[in-house]
């Protein structure tokens, strides 16, 4: 065991862990942290807090996190390589950790073009892959990544994002194996539609072994409506959603949707439950927190064990 | 006051265009006296600068006639051309000048017809526009550059 | 090569407005090449000027002249007959050349008419492409010669981000995803297995991360 | 058919072809001979070249100045070194045979040397007796040259008129009169002859029933032309010859001495005077006023040439021509206004009427002379039942006597472009009698060394042209000269008249040495046509040929503005400032050449290309016949019988055996084209092959264009539908292989101009109505119990035909006229078809019950083969989708794209003989191309100016051609002699670094300066 973290021991137990996320608000408005975080309560084994996610400008993900943990529960502070540096990163993580924040997420971010900011420079200085390593250092040598000793060092559970789906194809297993080398702890896939596909990665994951050296979270998220599922298949880059998604919520009438989504979230669960290599769920019910218990009870993962 | 008389240069592929200009006179078809016509052997030779020199000196509009599209005599010249006026078109547009005063035609040789209709039609869209930049103002003491 | 594009011309106009006398510079390298600031391309800048003033019923005198090379002195210094007789000088170069010029004529006023834009090269006519960025180390030796810091995104430097669609860039299907490139050309080289070397963080130093980059050649200085 | 005695040709290098007659088509011939490279001679029994379309005002279909189209052709005479021109000369014997004829030529007295003559005039005007006047009406010409492009550029005393030789001596400045000028005989070995000596025109003085010649104003159509023509005795005015007051009212009454039976008639049709009747009404109305009412008399509207229905259409739509269908029995003349009265009978109103004109034009036709008739004796050629060359009936320009060719009226009747086009095709057989003087004989000794003028100051003239009235009537020259005179570097001014004649080319010269220009101005006509011409001159006086500008003061200007003639007088002071400010900046230039192709590429294999492959390969040129389909033969191959009753698969078998045997030729059958590059001299040309479709490349200097037409199958009238509905095709082999069928029929309908004369084809297919009658008289031999029906709309058996047509109606088959808003009826009632049509002569509907109907459809331009080659060549079509010749007039059968010439029935629809002339008249202009052996670049190429490249490579991307190229000295290269001249580089430089020559930014933006100059 490395870290405080409590998603590092439910996984360590064997468990399959959960995790769900929380967008932070546009705003100085704190209670809606906690509004949305609560809904979670119980349900989840860790809270992702977004990073100005989709580039647009939000409450920082560090704030956030403070909100979440203060409230008792676990957060899992996101951080993209597009809006610091490697000082504001660190000073960051340092910072996080002083307020007992032991779990985060490396990232590279969305590119601003599709933000509020398009005009914005990405700093870009180091990549997501090269973040894991420098969070592993301060962590495990106690060193900045300068090279300077840290007096007090920060020990995060690292955790990263991969997306099967994006391609090549091919190099998706690769790019893995390169965020392990780097040091990551566990990784949260981009949200599955297209099982076959993930079945297919899954296994590159496990011929080389890798899923005995992280922790893979399948990514779940439940359709909201046929048009929320043609948007993502049509606008949001690196999704891979199959045509027989849409047509399952096209056969249903529009009140019906979401239940139907909600549904198909539940079985895809239970599906990738059989695969192997898999040890959690990573579910993002974007701007649909509320549902996430449903989802959680009705694919047999509550309750959540205790650690 | 009098009606304005536009002064139109047009400048006519040898093998297109022109040929289409003298078929219109074999033909005694009328056009505007105000279309005069400078003969070049290919509309792809036709530079920006001409268009934009020939408005600065007291054209108040110029338009470029070569072949209809596929028939250029040297394969793209006129596709060539056709772009330099999009190109004039917009500088006009970010001067605040009317990029009408610019344009592109396309003509086969035998449309004597067609020729002279164009620019009957042309002289009437810079009748409708109205002096152009060399006119203006009337400066005539203005150094050559 | 440099690659630069003609300023707006309301913003031209808008420099030039105080004065009546203008040398208008050409630069015969890079900006001519991609078409933004050459011989052509002053005659065009000229006469749009000279149109502008007709729109405003004034007159502009303006000198037109194409220096080999504006960001050399000694080709600048050819500007030093003309320069008394004009109110401001309008440079057509990069930012180098502007710069040359400004720094040599202290009394004039010198304007940019283009915005330089990057180090690229040609993809056709009349189509250019940013290629690099000057970060001082060169990694395209272990990138298959494509440059990960130019034509990715987000420099990213161990591989595609998740947002690859169809093998193009998340920022737009015009773009291609240089690590796709990147990999392709890897596996034409047969050196995939370099892909899973680790790039450590980059030392940004030598492309300015230090202050202004500076070469000295001492066996030519 | 003809000796070809090469042993014996080697021997004589003085044996030449001669050319009788000395009209467009002589000249044609002539030229055509002398540019491949054979010695001619060309005689004239006048004492000027030209012949008739001189003394035309305006010639159809483009109602051109004939003058200024023509003049051209004649002063290109003068020049060529292989042609000698003897005015005034007779061939009084031949002897000899083909190859090795012995001519006897006679040339009567000048009493004037040509080479002394300066044309002065001065002779003319103080002994105006003594000089030969021009014929027709005219009292006395403005020159007493015949006309003022006169070549030979002299006068010619008529010694008999002479009263005091002294006097007339000592007037002359020149010393040219000769006093004892002597009939002098010579004779001469000579290959081949051509006889292009055309006919006389119908004397109307014989017709007492049109005033028997005694009306003032009652003229011919050639008076008529005279009476407007610029250089006529009324300087270009119509005048009535009784009081010289303008006509309010004309009448052309056609078919005067033709088409007739009656006293003084010839029976056949003369095949131009409808043409020019409509010609002389709209130019009337166009020049003296759209108030003038013209009404045309005529029997059938014969507009069968191509786009001559459209000429037709525009006479009687646009101009509001009248067109009355009669032929007027009498003219009267009323004593006191002279007016003349006509009375003339409707088809369908039994009682005459009659109606007042104040002139009258009488369409009179051509005729055989009695000095033809005589010469055609001494020649020992054959004559028809109409005087007429007697000929081959698939080779038109053959005489009955191998070695003697003809062309132009004398074979025919017929209008200008065919004459070009016979007298192309009978150079192209008369040089087969001869060898082809090679090239190193010959030297450039034409032009004058090259006057050096670097660093002289432009000194310019301008010069220019009223071309009649053309472009005098409507701007006023003089005050013209005066506002040129003002600007600077114009060194003289001067109107030139025709400045294209050789009277004012000299004038032009001597003005040129005597104030030593160096730049010239030419305002007059388009430089499309006459800038090599003006070009030439300056090379005479020893410039360089790019020191001229011709400003288009005619086709741009004058003709266009006729109506505004103020604005036409400011546009040409601002055109001519143009060409001033310009031609300062003209530099003197280097040609560019290259050797030629000698290859030939025949698209298609029809009976058109395989006679120009033929003609062709006999010449040692190597000829591709490209053709689609799987054999030779085209739409021959399903015509059956010619109406001459010649059969036509033999003819074409033996074609086809020739052009297969021949070494010469390569056929390439089911081959399409499928790319092309290159220019004229130095094609290359791609082809796909065989039923694997292999890729081929050719290279070719000419290219002819055979690619035919198609058998147009319109579903009108039932056909498709009514079993016994068919087209003139099918019935040509019905008669051929069912006579048994046919004899059973009782009535046979035929329906003219199916799917012709009517929107969506508009022009007339020519062959139908020929067809039509040799079809019904090929009935009658059968059985002439059957009753035939002709329904026709006009029946044009122009030519000879006519008496085919006649021969029809005297076997009792019917022709019945039908107009298109009372268009016939098929209807088909239990197996059995009726025709329903309105007679106008029965003025009442009638029913035909027919056993056939046979449909007149004609032919219609294979639009999806012209389009695609179109693409490919980049050639000009018309709007029926047939090729479009460069000039319609002059040049039948050339393009107007250099290389490539056109033949047969993808220029119009014609018959098969007329497509054999076109195929020999191709072979021969293509041969007069391939005998200049390289190829004239110019001198409008890129160059680079090397210090200024910044070697971006845009020059070697834009280049269409692929041409330039970054060297070895790193800055772009422009070879001159691949440099297609088109300037897009130039266009795209962006370091200003390329520049084409001729067309140079300096000289553009100088012509826009002398444009706005004020």
């Amino acid at each position: 065991m490395n870290t405080q973290s409590r998603l590092e021991k439910i996984l360590a137990s064997g468990e399959l862990a959960v995790t769900s996320e929380c967008g932070p608000p546009r705003g100085a408005r704190p209670e809606k942290v906690k509004e949305k975080s609560a809904l979670l309560k119980d349900h989840v084994d860790g809270i992702n807090v977004t990073d100005n996610q989709t580039a647009m400008v939000r409450m920082s993900s560090f704030a956030a996190a403070v909100i979440i943990k203060q409230m008792g529960l676990d957060p899992i502070m996101q951080m993209v390589a597009r809006d610091r540096n490697r000082l504001a990163m660190q000073s960051d993580i340092i910072g996080a950790y002083a307020f007992g924040i032991n779990t985060m997420l490396c990232l590279s971010g969305d590119h601003a073009k599709f933000g509020d900011h398009p005009m914005a420079k990405g700093v870009f200085d180091i990549d997501s892959v090269q973040m894991i390593n420098m969070v592993r250092r301060m962590r495990d040598d106690e060193t900045f990544q300068g090279g300077a000793k840290i007096d007090g060092a920060p020990k995060m559970f690292i955790g990263a994002a991969a997306n099967p789906f994006a391609d090549p194809f091919e190099l998706r297993v690769m790019r893995l194996a390169k965020k392990i080398k780097a040091g990551v702890d566990f990784i949260q896939t981009q949200c599955i539609f297209n099982l076959d596909k993930f079945e297919e990665w899954m296994k590159g994951v496990t011929d080389r072994g890798l899923d005995k050296k992280v922790h893979i979270l399948a990514g779940i998220t439940p359709m909201k409506s046929v048009g929320m599922a043609r948007y993502m298949k049509n606008k949001v880059p690196g999704m891979d959603i199959p045509d027989t998604v849409i047509k399952r919520l096209e056969g249903v009438s529009k009140q019906q949707q979401p239940e139907e989504g909600i549904k198909m979230a539940v079985e895809s669960i239970e599906r990738i439950k059989q695969i192997k290599g898999v040890h959690g769920f990573h579910i993002m019910a974007i701007e649909w927190e509320e549902k996430v218990p449903q989802i959680v009870e009705q694919a047999g993962l509550y309750p959540r064990p205790k650690v | 006051m009098e009606t304005f008389e536009p002064e139109i240069v047009a400048f006519c592929c040898h093998y297109c265009a022109y040929t289409a200009a003298d078929m219109a006179g074999s033909k005694r078809i009328s056009y505007p006296s105000n279309v005069k016509i400078i003969r070049v052997p290919c509309t792809g030779k036709v530079d920006a600068i001409h268009l934009m020199k020939a408005l600065e000196i007291g054209a108040d509009g110029v338009y470029v006639a070569g072949c209809l599209a596929g028939d250029c005599h040297f394969k793209n010249g006129n596709v060539r051309a056709e772009a330099r006026v999009n190109r004039v078109k917009k500088m006009l547009t970010e001067l605040g000048w009317e990029p009408e005063r610019v344009a592109m035609v396309k003509l086969s040789a035998g449309m004597g017809e067609q020729f002279a209709e164009t620019a009957r039609k042309f002289t009437e869209t810079i009748r409708k526009l109205g002096p152009g930049p060399g006119k203006r103002t009337g400066i005539d003491d203005r150094a050559a550059s | 090569m440099i690659t630069a594009e003609q300023k707006p011309m309301q913003e031209i106009i808008q420099y030039i407005a105080p004065y009546s006398k203008i040398l208008l510079v050409g630069c015969n390298e890079c900006v001519t090449v991609c078409a933004a600031g050459g011989r052509k391309e002053v005659g065009l800048l000229a006469s749009a000027l000279h149109l502008n003033h007709l729109k405003q019923g004034k007159t502009i005198d303006i000198k037109e002249i194409t220096l080999e090379r504006q960001c050399d002195p000694e080709y600048v210094e050819e500007l030093a007959p003309y320069i008394d007789g004009v109110d401001a000088v309008v440079s057509m170069a990069c930012g180098c050349g502007v710069q040359t010029v400004a720094g040599r004529y202290k009394k004039s006023p010198v304007f940019p008419a283009v915005n330089t834009r990057f180090m690229g090269a040609s993809l056709g006519q009349g189509v250019w492409a940013e290629r690099c960025k000057g970060c001082g180390d060169c990694v395209l030796g272990i990138t298959g010669g494509i440059c990960p810091v130019a034509r990715c995104s987000k420099h990213l430097f161990n591989g595609p981000c998740g947002g690859t669609s169809n093998g193009q860039c998340e920022i737009g299907p015009e773009t291609d995803c240089a690590w796709r490139l990147i990999w392709e050309r890897l596996k034409e080289l047969g050196m995939e297995d370099r892909y899973e070397d680790l790039m450590n963080a980059k030392d940004w130093r030598p492309g300015g991360a230090a202050g202004p980059g500076k070469i000295i050649r001492e066996d030519l200085a | 058919m003809q000796k070809n005695n090469s042993s014996e040709n080697t021997l004589s290098c003085d044996r030449r072809v001669l050319v009788i007659g000395g009209g467009v088509g002589g000249i044609r011939a002539a030229l055509d001979l002398a540019e491949s490279r054979r010695d001619v001679l060309l005689i004239d029994k006048s004492y000027a070249i030209g012949g008739l379309m001189t003394q035309l005002d305006r010639t159809f279909p483009t109602n051109n100045c004939d003058l200024c189209t023509v003049s051209p052709y004649l002063s290109q005479g003068a020049r060529e070194r292989h042609l000698d021109i003897k005015p005034m000369t007779c061939l009084t014997r031949l002897e000899g045979e083909a190859g090795a004829f012995s001519a006897t030529l006679v040339t009567e007295p000048r009493y004037i040397d040509t080479e002394k003559c300066t044309a002065c005039g001065e002779c003319a005007k103080h002994f105006p007796e003594a000089v030969r006047v021009t014929p027709g009406l005219d009292p006395r010409a403005p020159t007493c040259m015949r006309y003022p492009q006169a070549t030979p550029f002299a006068f010619s005393i008529d010694m008999d008129k002479v009263t005091d030789i002294t006097a007339l001596k000592k007037i002359c400045k020149a010393d040219a009169v000769l006093e004892n000028d002597q009939r002098t005989e010579t004779v001469i070995d000579v290959a081949s002859v051509v006889l292009a000596v055309g006919a006389d025109l119908f004397d109307p003085a014989v017709l007492d029933n049109y005033g028997g010649g005694q009306f003032d104003n009652v003229v011919t159509g050639l008076e008529y032309e005279r009476i407007m023509s610029a250089s006529g005795p009324f300087q270009g005015n119509l005048k009535r010859n009784s009081d010289g007051r303008r006509p309010k009212k004309v009448a052309w009454i056609q078919c005067v001495g033709s088409r007739g039976i009656n006293k003084g008639d010839v029976p056949y049709c003369s095949g131009v005077c409808c043409m020019y009747a409509l010609k002389e009404a709209m130019v009337t109305k166009e020049r003296f006023g759209k108030d003038i009412e013209t009404t045309v008399f005529f029997m059938d509207m014969r507009t069968h040439g191509k786009d001559y229905e459209l000429y037709l259409n525009r006479a009687r739509d646009e101009y509001q021509i009248r067109m009355v269908r009669s032929r007027p029995h009498s003219i009267v003349e009323k004593s006191d206004t002279k007016n003349l009265s006509i009375t003339y009978a409707l088809e369908d109103k039994p009682v005459q009427e009659t109606e007042e004109f104040d002139m009258v034009v009488l369409s009179t036709g051509f005729r055989v002379g009695g000095e033809t008739r005589d010469l055609a004796e001494k020649l020992g050629i054959d004559l028809n039942p109409h005087d007429f060359a007697a000929t081959d009936h698939f080779n038109p320009v053959l005489t009955s006597k191998p070695g003697v060719y003809v062309c132009g009226v004398y074979e025919s009747p017929k209008d200008i472009p065919e004459t070009m086009v016979q007298a192309s095709a009978a150079a192209a057989m008369a040089a087969s009698n001869l060898p082809v003087v090679s090239v190193d004989q010959e030297t450039e000794d034409l032009f004058m060394p090259e006057r050096d003028i670097t660093g002289n100051d432009p000194k310019i003239g301008v010069f220019i042209c009223d071309c009649g009235f053309e472009i005098g009537g409507i701007l006023d020259v003089d005050k013209l000269l005066t506002s040129v005179m003002t600007h600077q570097d114009v060194a003289v001014a001067q109107a030139v008249g025709y400045g294209c004649s050789s009277e004012s080319m000299a004038k032009i010269e001597a003005m040129i040495v005597e104030n030593q220009l160096n730049r010239v101005v030419i305002g007059g006509c388009s430089p499309r046509t006459h800038e090599t011409k003006f070009q030439d001159l300056l090379r005479r006086v020893g410039l360089n040929r790019y020191l001229v500008e011709i400003v288009n003061l005619r086709d741009q200007n004058t003709w266009t503005h006729m109506n505004e003639p103020d604005r036409a007088q400011f546009k040409a002071v601002k055109l001519l400032q143009a060409g001033i400010a310009g031609v300062r900046k003209n530099r003197p230039l280097k040609d560019h050449t290259l050797p030629m192709s000698q290859n030939a590429l025949v698209v298609g294999g029809g009976v058109t290309g395989m006679t120009s492959a033929l003609k062709l390969a006999d010449q040692g040129i190597k000829t591709y016949i490209v053709e689609r389909a799987p054999a030779l033969g085209g739409l021959a191959r399903s015509l059956r019988k010619t109406i001459e009753g010649d059969h036509v698969a033999d003819f074409v078998q033996t074609l086809v055996q020739k052009v297969t045997a021949h070494d010469k030729i390569q056929v390439l059958t089911r081959s399409i084209i499928v790319d092309h590059t290159g220019m004229p001299g130095l094609f290359k040309t791609g082809i796909q092959t065989g039923l694997r479709m292999n890729y081929m490349q050719i290279h070719h200097g000419v290219t002819v264009l055979a690619t035919g037409a198609l058998p147009n199958r319109p579903a009108q009238y039932g056909l498709g539908t009514f079993k016994n509905v068919i087209t003139q095709l099918e019935m040509d082999s019905l008669l051929e292989d069912d006579a048994a069928r046919v004899r059973s029929m009782d009535q046979v309908v035929m329906i003219q101009c199916v799917g012709s004369r009517e929107k969506g084809n508009p022009n007339c297919s020519r062959i139908c109505c020929q067809t039509a009658v040799k079809n019904a008289l090929r009935i009658k031999k059968i059985s002439p119990e059957i009753q035939v029906f002709v329904l026709y709309r006009d029946m044009r058996t122009y030519g000879f035909q006519e008496d085919y047509y006649r021969r029809a109606r005297d076997l009792g088959v019917k022709f019945i006229r039908f107009s298109l808003d009372a268009r016939p009826g098929v209807v088909e009632t239990q197996g059995t078809l009726s025709v329903y049509t309105h007679d106008f002569i029965l003025d009442s509907d009638i029913e035909i019950a027919a056993d056939l109907v046979v449909l007149s459809t004609g032919l219609i331009a294979d639009d999806e083969t012209t389009e695609d080659l179109a693409l490919l060549f980049h050639l000009p079509r018309t709007v029926d989708h047939y090729f479009l010749e460069d000039h319609v007039k002059l040049r039948p059968v050339d393009m107007a794209q250099r290389g490539f010439f056109l033949a047969g029935t993808a220029h119009s629809p014609k018959t098969i003989r007329e497509s054999i002339t076109q195929a020999q008249a191709a072979a021969g202009r293509a041969q007069t191309l391939l005998a200049k052996k390289e190829i004239n670049l110019g001198a409008c190429v890129a160059k680079v100016d090397t210090k200024k490249c910044a070697s971006c490579l845009v020059c070697v991307r834009a280049c269409p051609f692929d041409v330039p190229f970054i060297n070895a000295e790193g800055v772009s290269q422009i070879d001159a002699d691949k440099c297609h001249g088109c300037g897009v580089c130039a266009g795209d430089c962006p370091a200003k670094a390329i520049q084409l020559l001729a067309y140079e930014d300096d000289q553009i933006l100088a012509k826009l300066d002398g444009l706005f100059e004020r």
